[in-house]
């Protein structure tokens, strides 16, 4: 955490337990989802998460480039995380830095344990997360609304991921920390959730934190991730409404599946 | 061989329509794709602007810190434009420094707003020669179906209207609007088979000979200009496509 | 298809080995490699540790220079982690700027020793603001066999030990140490077949389905987590691993 | 424009119409060219145009790298204008700037109009142009030179492109701008073109022109440009007849089908 | 496969002629090509040279500005020497950051410059520790025949003769000449079949065995030696060599 | 050389003849060799050289990337001479500089010299060195070590290459330079040489010698090298042994020949 000394006058906690947001410890901030925004890429989504504004694009699969990264037996889910320059208050160079390339690998890595990639050998499903607008938990608003852009391409998944974070500020386990809570608070666990096989894909910590306090904070970030399941699901279904409307697009083979699965 | 042979069929296909006077997506030659504007998008930015053109999807961030002014123009705010055309907005834009695309766009759009004097840099000095605004153009396509140049153009111009200054980033205590003084509106054509299409599409950009950018003010005056592709235009095409430029520049400046 | 064919009959043979409760090396499931360390081991850093861990071989070097605070931390020294998996250390590393696995290593071992305040940098200032001392943290991986995340971490806290500021370098008369107060140990671990294993091979890490690994304090608080590789686990498996991380911790911990 | 004020002793234009160095608007300044200048490349060309000094070279057609740049069914033509980092006042760090990228571009797209490009599909046609000593007008002098240097290589063209800019200083319509005249003029329009197809190829402009002064700027330009495609001819002569007076070396094809279709 | 058989004849050539005493171009062995020296030929430099030793041609360009000196040599003037194998020289070179071989250029040419105290860099501090000249020794190849350790250094050597300080770059109303006060000449030979041949072209060089560059100072002492090339020289070539190239270099001298 | 002047109370030759570390003009410094120190490496060698501790490491031959690299009639010697961040006083930044991007240069040349590349076609060995600690003299005691790691890989080699330097301090020439008679000296002559073709493969000089100076400076680089190549066959004949008495590692070809040969 940022360690940054937090204002004499700043209250993360309330006296009736309430966040500087107003937002109870369990509580998310808003979050909507919309599914297929762009028309260029396979698939997309656009997520709105607090003060977050996320847009991801899925692109394949497709030829895998550079070929020296071909896998001959699955296919390879290459995650690409970005910030806008003027995502944050002081303007970001343009280009990827360390942060990002983390980001990138573990949310490839999460998202890989829910793709059929064995149904495409030798190609790369592309996945580009811009972040145009950042209020902490990007990471998280990336993940979920990857998921949902490659559900909107039609790539065949076991499951969506959902993603949320737990975390500490004033001593106390809270969800989905808001940019002042990530700055003065004391923990944040970033969790990438699949909700059919109850497992973990992805997961972070950093801070300081009992083992009480973590055991509580994972239960408590897992409850979150299944209540951004059910936004996910919401946003696919109206996607799938509205193409099913829609003549000329038929409709996308992992919509069906995953509205008959995951009932 | 396969990429080329989609790309000859499309050429003939387009081909075949603009002989009868007909483009892909109905317009006529003269005609832009319907235009939405959404002001102040990014609360991160000092001013920002979201627009769509057609299928062709922008976002434009204005960022304004503190900085210093080059030794050459102390009595000026600097402005830095860049664009990303990143691989989100198409299967032809790769991730890693920009490539020649990005820096034509970049400086174009450049060009326009600079030349056109967009925004009075003078107005953005605090202590001359020691510190003035450092102002951050930022072009982020996100879906890309042609005519990059006019959409981030736009977006940038509607992006100035509501910016301000933070006084805070300088430690004074209050904020001001971007000095905004002039509009200079960018018009991009293409020829193809020797006829003039404005606000041209991916695909009919793929397709065409020859490219022309005319930037114009609002007194119908010429700011910018950039010619593209390996086709020619001859003087009467140039001077008509400056006609066009200032009649639909006109046009969208009236949006704002 | 050679190498995959040898990854493939590598991965049965390390199952069939770990279905019988072995491991390759005849390691328990829960057992580290030995370790050894040696400190102080190169004069020109400010504080080294050269660790051999089974098979990997990591060498850690402290510099300590006068700079500049960051402007949001006035008030605290800078810690920055770098990590070089040389092409010494394994046919799969490359020369050039660091890849994916190094920037993850850094940023790891960054993690757990920054949110574990291994380091007190509020100790490490000269002048609020203006002047404060700037540490980096070089990992050199030079003999790779698996497990860098926990090799890295054990050898900056083993150099952190013995390391001094030398004051010459800020123009002061004497050398002080390094103002240490905490040990974050990191512990890794892989899961193969649903079968945790404590401080992976190279071998076992390319057969692993996830990797996990959790640094914790001398209180048993945990400070630093970092889940990877495109497996997943259970909740009660990360709180196992949580477990395992605490009690091998305060091991290693020991051995300093 | 440079938009510099201009200094209070400078007059850009006196009562008697001249310029800072005595030209009248429509003078160009002595242009000096001399092709086939280097040994190793295919072709060359060395221009002296006022105080600029520009070198052009060509190599091919030749196999295109990267491979996945070749055009199965024509040449590449890849510019690739430089500034010699003592070119200019203030040394310039090495290498390419965005300037001499979009530069590169907008030449090699005006040098493709006229090039045979079908003749040598899947090659690469590459143009070096390095500016030695550069007081404006720089990418008008490449392209003059990149021209002739195609020719010199027995490169098969319609015809060579002549470049040269219009512009305006003192609310004076001028060609061929000098230093002076563009850090404190108020436009600039440099043109290139193509006198047999009477065409423009290359064609910017920024700064302040109403309409009319547009209009006269370009058809100055063209002017001008007609008169520096008669020193690229030239210069071709020249270099034609020294190679024929050398047994050794054949007559380029190039030189021949331009000396007939040129007449 | 095309190239290496071409490559192949060309040495067969060479070493046929070789083995009757005589070279390609008719030149004895310890004979340098013709040479022709420009000066000032680039007036935005502050000092320049335009050098053609047979078909080899090289720009120098000095640049002079005003800058800070490094903090352990604050009485002392900095000299940095930048050499640019540009595509247009030659097929062979490409374009992108300093190779291998301009590296070597530039720093054999910088060691023969620097170690022979061409310039009294002691000479150009405008205020110790704070403000020196910095000199900028550019390198252009634009024709590319082989030897350039030789024609570049002849080149910088020629390039400071009349290059001046321009004063107005500090402040300061009087220009100066840069304070030259040696004149270190390289001269390189290269070994083929064993024998020793001075000022090698682009065909010798190819295939060179050996290498040895040598640069020597108006008092026959020596101030530089690069080996390059995979094959190796015995102590009396070595001797030979450096023999030579005080000879010759006192020719060369003499040009100026 | 650094051209420092020397501090007054430092004096680089006593009255006695002695040197700052006490040693004489022809005696260099205590340099350990140790072959087969890393795992992972086809061959490696660690080299502790006064204050200088550098590792080499050699992979191959093996395939050689990039492709258009590959010679159809030799292997290829690359070398990579890296200096760790931490080696120097004042921390190094990370990556190749153009001062190592030289010594790799000249130091895959010197090893070509006597590696039987014409064994290998196709091929690439590569050689890493890495100087974890430096104090002068390193690029001689990375091609030390790199010579002996090449045995230890098993590489077939003609010879060894065996290096130090030879240089002026005070006036006097001495052999193998510390770091303070670098910074305060007056020339350095860095020597490659193949003992059994007595031929020099490396040999670079800086500073300022007579003819003389020169000349022995030469021949007491040379004199050293032949110690240094004592050193380096006694550590691969410790290695040889140390292998020979595992009976699971059969013993290297080259190691075998080089007893043979150099004897």
């Amino acid at each position: 955490m940022g360690g940054t000394p937090l204002p004499a006058n700043v209250k993360l906690i309330d006296e009736n337990g309430r966040r500087m947001d107003g937002r109870m410890p369990e509580e998310m901030r808003p979050l909507k989802i919309e599914a297929g925004v762009l028309k260029r890429a396979d698939g997309s989504a656009y997520v709105e998460w607090g003060n977050n504004k996320v847009m991801a694009a899925v692109y394949g699969p497709r030829e895998c480039h550079p070929r020296h990264l071909q896998n001959p037996e699955r296919a390879l889910v290459q995650c690409n995380y970005n910030m806008a320059s003027f995502s944050v208050d002081e303007r970001k160079r343009p280009g990827p830095d360390r942060r990002s390339h983390e980001i990138s690998k573990i949310i490839s890595e999460a998202l890989t344990n829910v793709v059929f990639t064995e149904y495409f050998p030798r190609t790369s499903i592309d996945v580009y997360i811009e972040v145009l607008q950042a209020n902490a938990g990007t990471r998280c608003a990336g993940l979920t609304a990857a998921s949902v852009a490659l559900a909107d391409a039609g790539v065949p998944m076991r499951d969506l991921v959902a993603s949320c974070a737990a975390g500490k500020v004033a001593n106390t386990v809270v969800v989905d920390l808001n940019k002042e809570e990530d700055n003065f608070g004391q923990a944040d666990i970033p969790v990438g959730y699949v909700p059919r096989s109850n497992e973990i894909v992805l997961l972070q910590m950093d801070g300081d934190l009992t083992l009480e306090e973590f055991n509580k904070g994972l239960h408590m970030a897992v409850d979150a991730c299944k209540k951004v399941y059910q936004i996910q699901r919401d946003a696919l279904k109206r996607r799938y409404s509205a193409r099913a409307a829609d003549e000329d697009v038929p409709a996308p083979i992992v919509e069906g599946a995953m509205m008959r699965e995951g009932q | 061989m396969g990429k080329d042979v989609v790309a000859d069929l499309k050429r003939d296909y387009i081909s075949k329509l603009l002989a009868k006077g007909v483009r892909v997506d109905g317009r006529k030659f003269e005609e832009m794709r319907p235009l939405t504007i959404e002001v102040d998008y990014i609360k991160s930015a000092e001013g920002s602007a979201r627009i769509q053109l057609g299928d062709t999807q922008v976002v434009v961030g204005i960022k304004i810190d503190k900085g210093e002014p080059f030794s050459d123009t102390p009595n000026s705010g600097v402005l830095t434009t860049n664009a990303e055309l990143i691989p989100m907005a198409s299967e032809t834009f790769e991730s890693g420094p920009p490539d020649e695309i990005s820096i034509e766009v970049a400086r174009v759009v450049d060009r326009g707003i600079r030349e056109g004097h967009a925004v009075d840099l003078s107005k953005m000095v605090l202590e001359p020669g020691k510190a003035v605004w450092i102002m951050f153009v930022d072009v982020h396509v996100i879906d890309y179906d042609g005519n990059l140049f006019d959409a981030a153009n736009i977006a940038a111009n509607a992006a100035f209207k509501t910016a301000i200054i933070r006084g805070s980033k300088a430690g004074l205590s209050e904020d001001q609007p971007l000095p905004v003084q002039h509009q200079p509106i960018s018009v991009t054509v293409v020829k193809i088979d020797g006829k003039i299409l404005v606000d041209p599409t991916h695909d009919e950009e793929r397709v065409a000979d020859a490219r022309l950018t005319v930037a114009t003010l609002e007194n119908g005056n010429l700011c910018a200009m950039q010619k593209g592709l390996n086709g020619a235009f001859t003087m009467e095409e140039v001077f008509k496509v400056v006609d066009l430029s200032r009649r639909i520049g006109a046009d969208i400046r009236s949006r704002f």
